[in-house]
């Protein structure tokens, strides 16, 4: 369950979010849509723990192990390969039988072939697959997902789509996008901000 | 310089360092008149039309 | 803070207490057998020296309460306790050096241990002006500044042990004097100017917070306004 | 496993996932030998000729400090690429396994650096004894766990190339007094007693604190 109530987050004059309020009961998919700079980013950033709201107060049920985050960025070490990067978020993740879990992840987000390739090496649709299954990889009970369909090429998007499809009812899912068409069948909760 | 002058300059200094922090808070209470003068405006403008 | 009105109450025995230190120092108080006149800048200086000290250690305090309990309040204190701090650390500088000139002929002496620390301080705390700066306003950065602020107060006994080590071995000095031995009417002038230096340092960083919260609730009025 | 089996496995992961990003791109390492061994040469026709041997020794520690300096102004630039601080934060292991890991590695490093510049400087300037060494060890501990810790500050601050030297130095002045005194002085052992007692200080405060750097 994840509950949000008078929300508010200023990074030094820029107010980011204001007055936020929301519910969530678990296993509940929570569509957040709105324009460029409306606070997406940012409240998805104040549910993973990356951030603490300035005003207002957030309650996420569950540790920082049950938590899968996506962000812009991929969090992931670009001169480190899939394997590698993978194998380093298992042990911390203390993900039990990690290899077989990252290699049926790379197999299912079609990323098997360029396991032991860099991260550097990889294009954005890539890293962005990638990225996807280290958020999934300790197949965590909360996903925050900031926009997870950006640089995916119909494959990919397929792919993710089937994914959120059989995660929904079973894990609360947070998601971020421009698209909301794609995933509205799948949502439980609407949030728009302005 | 004699013994009492550098005496004398070291209470200055003392003295002098105050009065700079005065003027340095001076500054600072000009410019908060001059923000309030500001917001003062404003309020106005807006209750006038509220 | 405890009672906000009694400022101009604090300022004004600040300043009455300032001047009979001042009053007691230079005239009441006997002179110094060898060291003659150049002992009385003694009662201002080692007065600021303590003070700059307390000031560090409170603005440790309040950042050790920020990271233990948090709040916006407390990144302020700490910050103007910083910054007091570093004021009186320079003044405290520039008497001793005046001092070291009177007494030793040279501005600066590296055989005054508390000097060479007020040095290594100053340094040390400009870069907390620096470090805080270049941070975007915020939880982080109300964070980061606790923490470096909690390593200055460490660095002070370690700092004092290494200078005096130092100054043991490897910069083997001349002149070294710890300080005169003071009769009754010396040491009662030197409690008063103690007393009246804290009190201005506590006085001045009233008057600073009250200027930094005036400028956060305008800023809140600011954003509601426009 | 036991809890701290778990830490220790979470540091010796990050240490070696560090060591692993150094030895495949080869980017701090060379850097840092070569600028030491630079540094002493240069610093071979700074001296005069008749200087002793004290200062000489105090110019190794001007090379140590700043090969150190470079080792730590990229201390954190793997995590900044890919925004992957973030997901260690996120990790559920102890956030101060990071620091201990990041200390671990840049010690690695800067102690390559140092296994280069100690011969070196003995066949350049001065012989250095058993004293001296252990100087330069317990030194270069304090120097990984504080500057490590002050990396991570800068990265997080925008001039951050300029503010880790700023934030560095005034921490680092014991530790110099500390190496320079077990190096030149008779008494080697109360420095290196000294140099200890840091380490243990700013270590602890080290670990405490760098949960409040890395997270909000």
């Amino acid at each position: 369950m994840i509950a949000g109530e008078g929300l508010e987050k200023r990074y030094g004059r820029k107010r980011a979010l204001r007055g936020v309020s929301f519910d969530l009961p678990r296993r509940g998919f929570l569509l957040v849509t709105g324009p460029n700079g409306s606070g997406k980013t940012t409240l998805l950033r104040l549910v993973a723990g990356l951030a603490a709201p300035t005003k207002g107060t957030l309650t996420v049920e569950g540790e920082r192990g049950d938590l899968g985050y996506l962000g812009h960025e991929s969090l992931l070490y670009r001169e480190l390969t899939a394997l590698e990067n993978l194998d380093l978020y298992g042990r911390l993740y203390r993900v039990p039988e990690r290899r077989e879990r990252s290699g049926m992840l790379l197999e299912r987000f079609g990323l098997w072939e360029v396991r032991a390739d860099r991260v550097s090496t990889f294009s954005r649709g890539m890293t962005q697959r990638l990225a996807l299954c280290r958020a999934l990889l300790h197949d965590p009970a909360l996903l925050v997902l900031d926009e997870p369909y950006t640089a995916l090429d119909d494959d990919g998007a397929a792919l993710l789509d089937s994914e959120l499809a059989a995660l929904t009812g079973e894990r609360t899912i947070l998601l971020s996008t421009h698209d909301p068409a794609r995933v509205a069948l799948l949502a439980t909760h609407r949030l728009v901000l302005t | 310089m004699s013994q009492g002058q550098y005496v004398a300059l070291a209470y200055g200094v003392v003295l002098v360092f105050v009065l700079l922090w005065v003027a340095i808070i001076a500054t600072k209470l000009v410019r908060l008149e001059r923000e309030t003068g500001e917001l003062a405006e404003i309020a106005r403008g807006r209750r006038a039309d509220g | 803070m405890s009672s906000r009105n009694n400022l101009p109450l604090l300022a004004f025995s600040t300043a009455g207490l300032l001047g009979a230190a001042v009053v007691l120092a230079l005239l009441v108080a006997p002179e110094d057998a060898d060291q003659g006149v150049s002992q009385r800048i003694f009662y201002f200086h080692v007065p600021i020296a303590l003070t700059a000290y307390l000031c560090f250690g409170l603005g440790a305090w309040k950042a050790l309460r920020l990271l233990w309990v948090g709040g916006e309040r407390r990144d302020l204190e700490s910050y103007t306790w910083i910054h007091q701090g570093t004021i009186f650390g320079a003044l405290t500088l520039i008497t001793g050096s005046i001092w070291a000139k009177a007494s030793w002929g040279v501005w600066w002496s590296w055989g005054s241990n508390q000097l060479v620390l007020f040095l290594v301080l100053f340094l040390f705390y400009c870069a907390y002006f620096m470090l805080r700066f270049s941070i975007e306003e915020g939880a982080r950065r109300e964070r980061i500044c606790a923490v470096y602020a909690l390593f200055g107060v460490a660095l002070i006994p370690v700092s004092f042990f290494a200078i005096r080590l130092a100054s043991d071995f490897i910069h083997p000095t001349v002149f070294t004097r710890e300080g005169p031995q003071m009769t009754g009417t010396m040491f009662g002038a030197f409690l008063v100017c103690w007393a009246a230096i804290t009190l201005l340092a506590y006085v001045m960083y009233r008057i600073e917070l009250v200027g930094k919260r005036t400028d956060a609730n305008l800023r809140e009025l600011r954003e509601v306004l426009s | 496993m036991s809890a701290l089996a778990l830490y220790t496995a979470d540091v010796v992961a990050l240490a070696r996932k560090d060591l692993k990003l150094e030895l495949r791109a080869r980017d701090t390492l060379p850097a840092m030998l070569l600028f030491v061994l630079s540094t002493l040469v240069v610093f071979h026709f700074a001296l005069p000729a008749g200087t002793g041997d004290d200062a000489a020794f105090g110019l190794l520690w001007i090379a140590i400090v700043f090969t150190a300096l470079l080792g730590l102004a990229r201390a954190w630039a793997p995590e900044r690429e890919g925004g992957a601080l973030d997901g260690l934060v996120l990790a559920p292991c102890d956030r101060s396994a990071i620091w201990l890991g990041k200390t671990l590695a840049t010690l690695a490093f800067l102690g390559a650096a140092e296994l280069v510049a100690l011969p070196a400087f003995a066949l350049f300037f001065a012989p250095i004894d058993l004293v001296a060494v252990a100087g330069v060890v317990l030194a270069s501990i304090g120097i990984c766990a504080v500057g490590s810790l002050l990396a991570a500050m800068a990265a997080a601050s925008r001039g951050r190339e300029v503010i880790l030297p700023l934030l560095f130095l005034p921490l680092a002045i014991p530790l110099v007094v500390g190496g320079v005194g077990a190096g030149i002085s008779p008494e080697g052992a109360t420095y290196l007693s000294f140099l200890a007692l840091y380490d243990l200080v700013f270590a602890i405060l080290a670990w405490a604190t760098f949960e409040y750097v890395v997270t909000e």
